[in-house]
């Protein structure tokens, strides 16, 4: 079990949220919501460890767990607006790397078959920057879904992906969830069967 | 009849004119340098000051008339590709690159090891020199500004309006040994007067010169067409070329 | 023109909020001729000889770190895109930019020169000529440079490309510069050099923003 | 003919290492650029012929007769 | 007339302008003394400064080269017809060194008026032609011309 | 009227599109879809002359136009996901000189009213590098309705922003076309009662 | 370790791809040597008293901008967040980055350095010396200046503070190697000065990747 206990954020002389809980556990999936400007990037980076907290904490399965610890950021999978792409490698070159960093050994042939579902496999040795916009996050995500971290904090992932790669990111994440895993995810539109929690609420 | 400048502007008939062309310009140069050479160091005499030293002029001059020149052109190929933007001016402009470059640095090394024996000093910071060295420099930006840009299109603009800003450099250096006092002597052959040279020298050293111009034409036409292949390899005029024996 | 001048006064407001970055500028400046200055034998006559040279050259290469980023940022951000949707004519806002970054980032060090002039033993008409001829170079200088700017914008291997593509258009700049200079420190004359200097000043500051704008374009592709 | 031996040519009056400098570098550095400007003028063809015979549809020869 | 017209002429006025002053600034430039070198003359009218490392161009005056006992050691004359500097030097003269020809000296001006020289250049002219053509000309009574 | 003939898009060694011909009148809106890395923005930074034409024409009121001109440039209004903010200044700072740079001047009330409407008018003196990415969209946003430009580009406009703005641009789109106004604009999701042209039928 | 040989080849990957920008340190040394040699007359005995403080000048301003640009490009692009969430900890990641950094930017510049040291008119220990001390120096430079990049990353007015920062830092390293090469030119020793510089860098290529993985925490918030 995962659970945030009276997080909140002050951003210059406005409280974003307070008092902010919630508890997501194995196979969750939990949809925060709430209009631009309303704090979901600013709660997602505390809990990330990439913004101190500023109240409250985070637990792990009961225990109280430090944000920035090394134990805690190997549990993490992140994805944001950036993609983390290096424009001057090849997509092959980013993808190997990058995974490697974070600590996943495959080989190639199992990182081209990732590729090809997120229909980015004849890219592999196109220079990054030349990619499109919706071929950068299908990047980030395929390397999310390769990546086998428990939690995702996924940061509006379905920006700039078209129909195909919506659905495919879908059903990573169900997929993750019924693995047992954690998915965290802001988005703007409705969602159905996801559960919702509606950051304003905290206000 | 009026005349169809446009006519070898066109990839294909461009790259078959080279082809005819640029071997004629090749035999012509070697024809020339070997004449050259003889009269160089078999009939132009020794002179009364330099003695025998004075024979680098052969290669000197050339040389450094040549630098100068290819820059002109390439400056005029720039400015007619960024005006009339045929691909073919482009494509001259970058080939006339390399060998201005290597031009320009042979302008400097045989310059270099003529000043030692005659003025003392390898080098020195006279204008005449100093405005050669910044040529070279003007050459390898070119070169690098090619080779940092992908594409193709950037590039050749990019490289012809920069070509087009260093062109001022050149008349600096032609006329650097009279605007100045240069340890660089001033012209022995010009336009105005008669050329302050015994007339076996100076017929060595146009010879030379002329093998200079045809061995300019010869390795950049060539490589015109080596460009134009790389560049449009894939269309149908380049496949055709090579449809013969690709069976 | 009216427009050009928001743009001029967009920069300078950037300036002034970020005054850290435009002085860096002055700061290698001063780094640089203060750490040439120490790194040598303190003789007067040694420093004398060195001076106007060394000043010259630290004003160069702190040019060369101004220009770097005269496009960078309006590049990254969109910007760029957005200015050449403007009705203001690009080589107008070239002008605009570079006259902004020479006020913020080239006329401190200009300013302060006369100090470092100090530094180096420099007689009396040499201090009051350094500044002089440094106004004019920089100015020669930062606009030039905004051609190689825009040249290298977004390109790999920017920076080195950048000083590559500048040095032929610099050293004359220089060379005048530092001229000047040592001629009024031995009483030889300047007046030559320093007329040379200010046509420099003058085609450059005219015709290097026609020559970026071209580049601009280029850029933006 | 202004040489009495081929060691008098060589000596070149006693700038021999200048001249021959000159002339050397300037002829073999002619020489490499024409040699590598040949060899990549091959390699080009190379290419565009292997392309060629790959774009070639096989047993078409509706389409060889084009033109 | 069409504003936009009007804009173009007066740029390429601006432009003529432009270009008018800095011809003019550089044509004035080249009036005054751009040098690699100095002549004996501003040397001798103290237009250069002494204390300072500086290079001056001239004729060596024809029988003013002393060599010393070691041979390293010689002392000229260099003038350009109107004043001539007396000069010093340690080391190895070029080829083309010799009286009456052009030579470029780079050094101190010496309180004593000495100039010592740290390096000698030989500057040449533009004629070349045979040692008989040579002769010839001078036998005519005409000196080959130093710039 | 503004239309497009036979404009074709080559990368590399991949054709993107060709033959691509539309017609725009004025009062129009057209929805440019199609799926990630299929040419959309390719085709756009055509139209506004940042990239060159490599086939095919240009075309307004029957006229053929350099895509490169000032006259064509000055009838665009152009939104990517690149917001053109400069960080260092505040929200009013930017969207002032930003207004005044396209050649429009308006006093800061009509501006703060704008702004308003986007929900961004609180923000008015905060340094733009601290605004959320819905914040920093729907800054661009405003600034291109106030630029009253004839031929709105717009690339990938919904990114990031939440249904309020999401309307709030559908009302700006529809007002400028009631207007007289031509829009293009990408988006991935399917939109009802738009002209649709579907990129891949020109691949 | 192994992760850190990860890192480590993408960096040098990074490097291959875009050698213009590593070798950017390379080239701004040569100019900087060059132009400033260019500048002052060009005496021998003026050289070689310079040579040895010119050269390290030079070299601690170009690892001045080699520095500058250390964790800006992970910054930017997202990948410094990605690296702080990988099991790699941080001062490996420090000093991997660091190290490729030296070997691509540094390295170049401590081989071509004999061949200033020619221009300079250095004599034959003190031209083997040079190189050997500049090694240690940029070593040391470099990971010091680490610390500094990852303090000032993403702050406004970041390259002034960078070296306001650092240079009191390098001050020691330029002394004691300009000192070493000075004593080897003039034949009056160099080992007290060497073996102090080898201690410089020693301690801080252990203990600057702590510190700056302090401060990049920090950086990221
Ligand atoms: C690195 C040193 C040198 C450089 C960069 C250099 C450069 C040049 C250039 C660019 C030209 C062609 C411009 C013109 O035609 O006026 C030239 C011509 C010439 N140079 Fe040099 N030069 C160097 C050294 C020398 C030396 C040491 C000598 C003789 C001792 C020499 C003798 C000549 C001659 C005779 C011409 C032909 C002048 C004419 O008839 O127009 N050069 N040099
Ligand atoms: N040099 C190249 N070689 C091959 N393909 C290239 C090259 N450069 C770019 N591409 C491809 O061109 C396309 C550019 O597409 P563009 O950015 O216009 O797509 P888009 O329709 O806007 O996509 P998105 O919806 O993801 O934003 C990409 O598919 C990219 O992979
Ligand atoms: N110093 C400050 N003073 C006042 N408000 C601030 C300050 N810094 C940031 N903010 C506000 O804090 C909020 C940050 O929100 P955050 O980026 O977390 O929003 P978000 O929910 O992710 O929004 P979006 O959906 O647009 O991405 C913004 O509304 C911003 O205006
Ligand atoms: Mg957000
Ligand atoms: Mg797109």
């Amino acid at each position: 079990m995962f659970e945030t206990i009276d997080l909140g954020c002050r951003k210059g002389r406005r409280t974003l949220f307070s008092g902010l809980g919630f508890s997501l556990g194995a196979g969750e999936v939990l949809h925060l919501a709430g209009s631009n400007g309303c704090g979901k990037t600013s709660l997602l980076r505390q809990i990330a460890g990439f913004a101190p907290l500023q109240s409250g904490q985070l637990r792990w399965q009961g225990q109280a767990v430090d944000a920035r610890s090394h134990a805690w950021r190997a549990r993490l999978a992140w994805c944001t607006h950036q993609p983390a792409l290096k424009d001057a490698l090849s997509v092959g070159e980013n993808i190997r790397t990058s995974l490697r960093l974070a600590g996943v050994q495959l080989d190639d042939a199992a990182i081209r078959e990732t590729l090809a579902q997120w229909q980015v496999a004849e890219q592999w040795s196109l220079a990054a920057r030349l990619l499109s916009q919706g071929q950068r996050r299908r990047l980030a995500l395929a390397s999310l879904t390769l990546l086998a971290r428990p939690l995702w904090l996924l940061d509006e992932p379905f920006n700039a992906l078209d129909d195909t790669a919506c659905r495919q990111l879908w059903q990573a994440i169900h997929r993750h969830a019924a693995a047992g895993g954690r998915v965290l995810f802001t988005h703007h539109a409705a969602v159905a069967g996801v559960r919702v929690l509606a950051l304003e609420d905290f206000a | 009849m009026k005349i169809n400048w446009f006519y070898f502007s066109s990839p294909p008939r461009f790259y078959a004119l080279a082809g005819r062309l640029s071997p004629l310009f090749f035999a012509l140069a070697l024809l020339l340098t070997t004449l050259g050479l003889y009269l160089g160091f078999f009939v132009a005499p020794t002179d009364f000051q330099q003695g025998e030293g004075y024979r680098i002029i052969f290669v000197h001059v050339p040389v450094s008339w040549m630098s100068m020149f290819i820059y002109l052109v390439i400056a005029f190929w720039s400015a007619m590709g960024l005006v009339m933007k045929t691909r073919i001016s482009m494509v001259m402009a970058q080939a006339l690159v390399p060998t201005g470059a290597l031009f320009t640095f042979l302008s400097l090394w045989t310059g270099a090891l003529w000043g030692k024996p005659m003025w003392g000093a390898w080098w020195v910071w006279d204008a005449r020199l100093t405005s050669e060295l910044i040529l070279l420099f003007l050459y390898l930006a070119l070169m690098a500004l090619r080779a940092a840009i992908d594409d193709e299109r950037r590039a050749d603009r990019a490289c012809a309006l920069f070509a087009l800003v260093g062109v001022v450099n050149v008349p600096v250096i032609y006329f650097s040994v009279k605007w100045w006092n240069t340890l660089h002597q001033g012209a022995s052959v010009s336009l105005t007067r008669a050329p302050s040279m015994a007339s076996t020298m100076l017929f060595g050293m146009l010879v030379m010169a002329l093998a200079a111009w045809a061995y300019t034409i010869a390795t950049s036409l060539k490589r015109a067409r080596t460009l134009l292949l790389e560049r449009e390899g894939d269309s149908e005029w380049a496949r055709r070329q090579f449809a013969g024996d690709a069976r | 023109m009216t427009l050009a001048l928001v743009l001029f006064k967009r920069e300078c407001a950037l300036v002034l909020r970020k005054p850290g970055d435009a002085l860096s500028a002055l700061f290698f400046f001063v780094l640089c001729a203060t750490l040439f200055a120490l790194s040598i034998n303190p003789e007067p006559q040694l420093l004398r000889a060195l001076g106007p040279g060394a000043l010259w050259v630290c004003a160069l290469l702190s040019s060369l770190i101004v220009v770097g980023e005269l496009f960078e940022g309006d590049w990254r951000d969109g910007t760029l895109e957005q200015l050449l949707l403007s009705p203001l004519p690009l080589p107008a806002m070239v002008a605009a930019k570079a006259l902004a970054r020479w006020l913020g980032s080239a006329l401190p060090l200009v300013l302060v020169s006369p100090l470092l002039g100090l530094q180096f033993e420099l007689s009396g008409s040499a201090l009051l000529l350094l500044p002089l001829t440094l106004a004019l170079g920089t100015l020669a200088l930062v606009f030039v440079g905004s051609i190689g700017a825009a040249l290298t914008l977004g390109l790999r291997s920017g920076s080195m490309l950048l000083s590559l593509l500048l040095l032929p258009l610099y050293i004359p700049v220089l060379i005048f510069g530092a001229l000047a200079v040592a001629g009024a420190q031995s009483g030889s004359g300047f007046e030559a050099e320093l007329s040379i200097l200010a046509a420099l000043c003058l085609l450059s500051v005219f015709f290097a923003p026609f020559a970026s704008a071209a580049c601009l374009e280029l850029a933006c592709e | 003919m202004n040489w009495d031996s081929v060691s008098a040519f060589l000596h070149m009056g006693g700038y021999g290492l200048y001249v021959w400098g000159s002339f050397g570098v300037t002829l073999l550095l002619l020489a490499l650029e024409t040699a590598l400007l040949s060899r990549r003028a091959r390699r080009v063809a190379d290419e565009i012929r292997q392309q060629t015979k790959a774009a070639r549809p096989p047993l078409k020869p509706r389409h060889t007769g084009q033109d | 007339m069409h504003p936009q017209r009007k804009k173009r002429l007066l740029l390429v006025v601006a432009a003529l302008a432009v270009i008018g002053i800095a011809s003019a600034l550089i044509l004035n430039a080249f009036r005054s003394n751009l040098v690699f070198f100095h002549t004996p003359t501003e040397v001798a009218t103290k237009q250069v400064a002494t204390d300072r490392t500086l290079r001056i161009g001239g004729l060596v005056v024809p029988g003013s080269i002393e060599r010393s006992a070691g041979g390293l050691q010689v002392s000229f004359a260099v003038s350009d017809k109107v004043h001539s500097v007396p000069v010093r030097y340690q080391g190895i003269l070029p080829d083309l060194f010799n009286e009456g020809k052009g030579t470029v000296v780079q050094g101190v001006l010496g309180a004593d008026g000495v100039f010592q020289a740290s390096q000698v250049l030989a500057k040449h002219d533009e004629n070349y032609m045979p040692p008989e053509a040579a002769d010839a000309l001078e036998r005519a009574g005409q000196t080959v011309v130093q710039p």
